[in-house]
Formats: C-alpha cells, structure tokens, sequence
C-alpha cells in the first residue's frame, strides 16, 4: 500500500516533538477524516532553525508530517511557504489515491505556523 | 518474523480437511450437479450432503437452506427478497443503525424503491432494546432485520426476545449471523429465527460461498435470474468445492463449539484484563459479557487506528480498526459512532478478534508489543498533552 | 471402468496449477484484500494480478475487469445494472431467442419492472441475424445483449458486426461469452465489446466465480449492496483463492488458446464424420463450421435423449442433452426449438463437448458404442417403425 | 437420481417389442414432456396373456413401461384395470420427484390398451 519511504518515515519520523519557545505553532484539523496535526517553528532571521511535529492520524497522516519538517528545515520562509501537498507526496514517491488528502495536512500545518510566527511577529 | 493473526472477524484460514476436500471436488469430482452423467451424480450427492451440514449446524432442515456467494449475497437476498414478495402486505423494514453495510446500502436502495426503513438507535454497548423494536412495529411492517453479532465490537443482540416478537405480530425476522455462526449456539426454532444469513469465510471455510436459512413457507422472491439451480431461488451453476467445503466447516463448527467457545473467552478475556492493566486511558468497546467469545475492541485515546495497526503490523500482529483512515470512506466506523463515541475515541479504536489457532502465547507477545508502541505513538500525538 | 468426460460445457475439470494456487491462497495466504495488514496486502496484490491476467486474456485493461460469483451473476449485473442506470435513456433491449436462461429469464424480470424486451430469431444454425439486429433498435433501444457462442449448438454469432452497429448507434453491446472464452479469439476494442461476461468453471478455473469486463465509460450500477469491494459494483468479501484461479486459468487460455482450438476442431470433425458414417436418421445441430471447436450436436431421431445419456453413462461416457427429460423444465431445449426443430427431434439431441483432455482414443471409443446404444434404443421406439 | 431398479429395468427392459396379431393396442404422449409408449396385448379369456411395449422417453419412461408389463403378464383385465400410476412407480421403490409424471405414460397406455381390446370385442 505505501512506498518504502513513506513506511521509513511512519517507522522512524523525523523531528518529532515540541519545540519549547516555538515562535510560530500551527494546528490543523483534517476535515475530511479527523486527523489533527501541530507544528512547532523556531524562526530566526527569516529562517527555519528548528521545526517539531506532534500528529494524530493515520501512516500517512505521520509520513507527511515527517517529510514536511525535513524538507523545511533550514529554509526561508518564502521558500518554505511554496511547498505543497503535492509536493510533499512526491517526495514520500507518492501516495494511494485514498491518501492523498492526508498530505493536505502536513502542508496546511506548516502555513498555519508560519502565519502564526507572522501575525506574531506583526505585533 | 512469526505473524499472529488478530483478525478473525475479517476472515479465518481455510481449514486443512476442509481445503482437502475441495481439492478433491476441484480436480476428481468437477462434475455439474445438474448433470445427469456419474460426474453430475456425485457432485449432487456432495451438494445435498453439505446441504445438511448447514442444515445441523443451525437445529434447521436441509431443504431450509440455500447456498449463495456470501453472507453479502445472503444479506441481500434475505431483504430484498423477502421485501419484494411482501410487497402487498406492507412496505415498512425495522433494522438497527450498528448493522453491516450489506444490510444497510440494501436498506438504503430498498427506501428508493418506496419502502420505509427504520433504523434503531443502540446503546452505549450497541445493543438494541427489545423496547425500541416492538414500539417501531407498525401495520405495514414486513420484515425486522436484526444482527445476531456486532462485527465490529461483538456485542450480542436479544435474538430470542426479537424473534418472538416478530412471532407474535406474525413479522419475518432476519438475522445476519455471519459472525455468529460457529462462535454461538445457535438454533433457529428456539430463537424463532425465520431467515439467517451466515458466510463460509468466517468459520474456516471458503470465500465465496454463503448460504441463507429460509424457514418454510416464509414468501421470498429470487434476486438473480437465470437457471433452476437451488430451486430457482438463487441460479448459476454450483460452486461445488465451495459448497462442500461450507459443509465441512460447518460440520466442524457443530463438532468444536462449545471447545472454541471457552478457548476464544480464555483468551479474549485474559487480552481485555491484561490490556486494561498495562495501558491506561482506554475504553473497552461492546458489551462486557454478552459479546462474541473472541472479540476484543478497545479504544485508546489520543492515537489513531491506522497508525496503530501498521505498528502492529511491523510486529507481526494483524490487527484491525474502526478507524476512518482504514475505511474507504472518510467517517469512522458507524457503529463506534452510533454507540455514542466521539469521532477522536472512535478514531482510536482496535479490533483484536481471535481464533482458534491463537494461542496464550500470542496474547503474550500482544500484551508486551502494544504497551510499547502506545507510548511511542502517544509521544507523537497532540492529543495527549492536557 | 475408465471414464470419458465429454461434457465441458457444463462445466470443466479444474487445471492442477490452478488448483494449486488456490489451496495457496486458502491455507497460507488467506487474508481479507481489505485488510490494513501484511497478510492482507499479500491477497490485494493477489487480486489485482489475476484482474491483469483476465484483461489481458480479452485485450481489455484491468480496470475495466470486475470479479462475480459467475456467469450467471455477470449476466444479471450486466442486463439489470445497464437497464436501470439508463432508464432515462429509453427502456428497450435486443436480445436472442437462444440466450442463456440467466440472460433470459432477466429480461423477463426486466419486462416486469416496465422494460420492453426484443427476442430475435435465429435461423436454422442458430444464427441471428445483424440485419434483424439492426431492424430491431429503436430510439428507446439502450442495449444489445447477444451471446458469442451458443451454449448448446455451438454457433459463434457475428459479434463484431453487431458491435459495430450499436457503436454506430450509442447503444450498450454486452454479450455472454460464458462458452467462448477460452476457445475463441476474442479482443474487446477489436469486436466493440461494451461488456462480456464470463465464468471460471467452464475455462478450467472454479466454480463460483466469473468475472464482467465494462468498458470505461459504460453506465452501470450494482444489483448487490454492501462494503466497497470492486469499487462498489460487486460488494462482498473478496473470493481471493476464485479469482487466483480465474487469473491462472486465464494465463492458461491465453497461452493455450491456438493449440486448444486446433485440437478441439480436430477431434470434434473425427467425431462428427464418424458419427455421421455410422448412425443413419440424424442432424447436425448448429452452424457446420462457424461453431465452437469443440462442440458436437447431432439429434438421433426415434431416441429420446435422457435414455440415449443414461446408456452413455453405463459405458463411462459423459454427455448431455437438449431432451425435455432431462431439464428442470418440461420443454425441449428452447434452442432447438428457435432453431425449427419439432419436438420429437429436439428430444433426441445429444451434445457432446469436448475439452483439452480429450484424445482420439476417447473419440473412438464414442464411435464404437454409439452405434450400438442408438441399436438398442431405436428398436424400442414406437417411432421407429415407420 | 434413480433407484436399482429403476436402472434394472432400464438397461434390461422386460417385454420389449410388438405383438404381431395384438387384440388389444394402446398408444399415449406424454402431455407434459411429449414422450410416448405404445402398449401390445395378446388377450385371452379376460387374461393377458401376452404383453410387450414400445417407448420413445425418459429412463424413467422406460423402466415403467418395462415395470407395467411385468406386473399385468397373466393378470385379468379387472386386475390390470386397477394398476395405478403410483403402483407402478412403488414397484420401482419409487421415482425422482421430477420424474413423476412420466409413470403416467405407462398406466395410461396399458388402459388405452385394455380400452381398445374391449371396443374391438363388442364389435
Ligand atoms: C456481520 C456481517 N455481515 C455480513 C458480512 C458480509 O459477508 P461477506 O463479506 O462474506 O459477503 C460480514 C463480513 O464481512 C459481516 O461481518
Ligand atoms: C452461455 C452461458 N451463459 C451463462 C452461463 C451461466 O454460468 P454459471 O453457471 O457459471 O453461472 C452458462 C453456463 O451455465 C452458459 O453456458
Ligand atoms: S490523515 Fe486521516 S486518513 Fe490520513
Ligand atoms: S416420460 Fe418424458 S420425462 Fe419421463
């Protein structure tokens, strides 16, 4: 059912955790399913020093949490804003067709927690 | 790796003399029973002999039952039959809402046809009150359809107390007992049971093959069309080995029950004590006595079935979920909903259902495996903080 | 005594490899394709190998291959699911008047439920004809149902024109192609096959499971409700070890096929030349040469057929017939009957079918006891006198 | 499906043929499947004292043909007259539910026999 390297990333997820002054913390709710996901951001100058994921979902659901985090760790915001769902399920060498909405998590969760470091930030 | 398989419910091993018997009734005895011919003559014999296994196994009489696909085919023959040819006496159908899908889309199609479905609630244990069936019995109900087991969290139904009601108000009264078949005692007349539907896969027989007891005289309609096979009631040429071995597996289950029955609570019951000891903040689903003898649901907070499952797997343990995330569709399972879970709790579910090869050490090795990885996953979710 | 089985379109003996693979699936491999787990994943890849192995066997692609529990069922589904899913397109259907009864008595289901049903003739081969398909449509007309191979006579009826005709005209062209496959050519873009149905047990595969090719596109809704199997169009557990051994045996057809027809035809005209050598007062039922390669019809006149079977098979030959007497039914063969044939002639058919195990030994042995029973029967017929 | 002797009488039916200067014949077709059987008597005295069949059905036809003769050789009309359909298929130890019907065609073309021999006699 799932690649290998989505069944990597279930077994062994990367960044697991909280960060403990996160600066940016973004929390979503997969309407479809149920399944909820938190990132946590540590923001310096612009950069993603740090990144932690907490997730409730599905193999999928934790893969792309996985996936997101490593593939954002140590850019831009700019450059971290442009990755998408789908290319967070290309990066885990795809999905099921059924699964690809748990992609949509992991994405939404990090935009999520770098508009909270923004509106924060603003402040 | 050892795999323990935890997933009873979903389909059991084929039995080895059952296997050996369809061998032979594949390759030796291929005949068409409808073949006048030596070949069709054995097979027929074969046909008639399983015929009266099932028959044995349910207190029923041969010529009471039908061999079909499945318990779906079973389900769906069983409502839609009997609704079409009652159709004159009423259009009104009383189930439950913790029903199996084959039931419910059956019940879902037969409402566009113009008949009226009501679809009781449950309680907290899924169980329905003999209460709510009787107060729903209108004038125009035909036909009460009623689970025997839960598949999923394996609570049983007051079969009886339903039956003879339905006796009384002179109502057919279905029952989809595919899980209950070969884990419970079971007889139709002392239940006033008039039609029950049972699959081979679930009791160490063959997928493919089901079969429908239909108390005599009770009016029923065919669903295919086509050939005299099963006196016209459900056509196509026989799957003979499917049949035979139906009719094995059915013979075993009358031999062993009251055997299967105490060894599947032993062990169920030891998994459920053993699991409540080791794991905290989880909620046994399903009746606590009157549930199938292997089934064990649980549901652990702040983790999510799929991700629990996949787990196991990795350890060997072949589990299954009410979880969305296991589902083709995107709601968690309708029964842990109408038993009144929130979708989180419903969304953590497990169903461990054992079987007859399972041993104490696989409930062992279960109990050391799902402590571990329930820290492991809990570590991960959001849920847990608070 | 040893035993001739001459009798493969009833049914066939199933191929060792085939069996093999199916006790497989039964013992070891036996999990639910629905299942999360290891051992459901091993049956799911299962499943989906076999679905590329029936495509490839029609040129079709393996989405377009859905599993039933038979021809019968593939029939139903194919004539009640198109029917009701384009009712609003028009409500009439053209058919044969030598279709399987599970193509037909649908139909007559179908006339009830407010369609409009046309049986063609055929002529004295058993051929219809396009032109009369042709005359038949009307702007109501949402499918043609015609079979490819007669099931009794033989005949191969002249699919592709008649998928070409309602190409032309957006109409649905299914046809039963129970007999053909397996013994025929058959591309489904190349003869504008819309939907073909099929069975495991006459093609050396199991009893209990068939399978429908639907090409993309085609409206169509199930006539069984439950889980979400076969992408909802046929629910119920997955009969895993029927559809490996579909898939088998379809591997087998496709390399075989050549080599199957050209022993078939071989051993089918000995039989037929040396019948018509030997035994006087007899017809050669069906199409002389546009007829399945191992189909052999002739009706003995003076004889009934249910006698003519049972002397066959006190000689270890296994056959069968179109005699009233022999059906659940009172009448002769209804497609002896389409054909022209009087009653009387009709009784006396005899169909042999041969399949791949047959030799010429087998042929001969036929043609030295033949000869003989005829003998015997005709002399005590009060119409043989004249 | 048939009984042993049924398939005794079957595969060695019991006074097949015609009777050359038969004063009594009696022909049926079997309304329901189209078989038919034809019926010689050689009366003498009110006895039979020949009897031989002719059949073009079913096993089961045959065999009851066979069967009828045997039990009507040397009776008297009024014996042969209360041969029932069931007698015949009960001397067989009986007949496939299905195959009921053709035990008819036996009865009833001994009566049609017996009939045509009386008629013949009062002309
Ligand atoms: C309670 C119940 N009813 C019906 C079915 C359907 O049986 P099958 O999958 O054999 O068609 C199942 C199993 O899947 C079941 O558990
Ligand atoms: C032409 C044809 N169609 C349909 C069927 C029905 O197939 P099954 O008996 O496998 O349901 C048969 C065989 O019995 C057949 O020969
Ligand atoms: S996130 Fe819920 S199914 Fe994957
Ligand atoms: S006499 Fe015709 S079926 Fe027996």
């Amino acid at each position: 059912m799932y690649t290998e390297k989505v069944m990597d990333h279930f077994t062994n997820p990367r960044n697991v955790g909280e960060i403990e002054n996160a600066n940016g913390v973004g929390e979503v709710g997969n309407a479809k399913c149920g399944d909820i996901m938190r990132i946590y951001l540590d923001v310096q100058d612009d950069i993603i020093k740090d990144v932690k994921f907490k997730t409730f979902g599905c193999g999928a659901a934790i893969a792309t949490s996985s996936m997101v985090t490593e593939l954002v760790m140590g850019k831009t915001l700019d450059e971290a804003l442009k990755i998408s769902n789908d290319a967070v399920a290309e990066a885990l060498d795809g999905l099921p067709p059924a699964k690809m909405h748990c992609s949509n998590l992991a994405a939404d969760a990090l935009h999520e927690a770098i508009k909270d470091y923004i509106s924060k930030k603003g402040k | 790796m050892e795999r323990i398989y935890f997933d009873h419910s979903a389909t059991t091993p084929v039995d080895r003399e059952v296997a050996k018997v369809m061998l032979e009734y594949m390759t030796e005895k291929f005949g068409n029973p409808s073949s006048v011919h030596s070949f069709g003559r054995e097979t027929r014999k074969a046909v008639e002999e399983a015929r009266s296994s099932v028959a044995a196994l349910l207190g029923a009489a041969a010529n009471e039952i039908f061999f079909t696909s499945g318990g779906t085919e079973s389900d769906n023959l069983a409502l839609k039959g009997i609704a079409f040819a009652n159709r004159k006496k009423g259009n009104h159908i009383i189930t439950t809402a913790v029903e199996h899908h084959a039931i419910l889309h059956a019940c879902e199609y037969l409402e566009k046809q113009g008949f009226t479905v009501t679809y009781l609630p449950v309680d907290e244990n899924a169980m329905v009150s003999v209460e709510d069936v009787k107060n729903a019995i209108t004038d125009k109900t035909i036909l009460i359809s009623v689970m025997f087991a839960n598949n999923e969290v394996g609570t049983i139904q007051p079969i009886k107390e339903i039956g003879q009601l339905a006796k009384e108000k002179k109502i057919y009264f279905h029952t989809d007992a595919v899980q209950a078949v070969g884990n419970c005692h079971i007889d139709v007349n002392e239940l006033n049971i008039d039609v029950l539907s049972l699959s081979g896969h679930k009791i160490y027989g063959p997928k493919g093959i089901g079969a429908i007891y239909i108390r005599k005289g009770v009016k029923i309609e065919s669903t295919q069309h086509g050939g005299s096979q099963e006196r016209k009631l459900r056509p196509g040429t026989e799957n003979v080995p499917g049949i035979v071995g139906l009719g094995k597996a059915a013979e075993l289950a009358k031999i062993e029950l009251d055997q299967r029955i105490s060894h599947l609570t032993n062990l169920r019951d030891k998994l459920i004590n053993g699991i409540q000891e080791k794991i905290s903040d989880i909620k046994l689903n399903g009746h606590k006595e009157i549930r199938l003898p292997g089934n064990v649901n649980i549901s652990f907070f702040y983790v999510e079935g799929e991700s629990l499952l996949l787990n196991l797997d990795l350890k060997g343990i072949a589990a299954s979920s009410g979880s969305a995330c296991t589902s083709g569709s995107l709601d968690p399972s309708h029964v842990l909903l109408a038993m009144g879970l929130t979708h989180e709790v419903a969304h953590g579910s497990l169903r461990l259902s054992l079987g007859r090869g399972n041993t104490e050490a696989d409930v062992n090795y279960c109990l050391e495996v799902l402590p571990q990885i329930l820290e492991r996953l809990r570590s991960m979710s959001p849920l847990n903080a608070n």
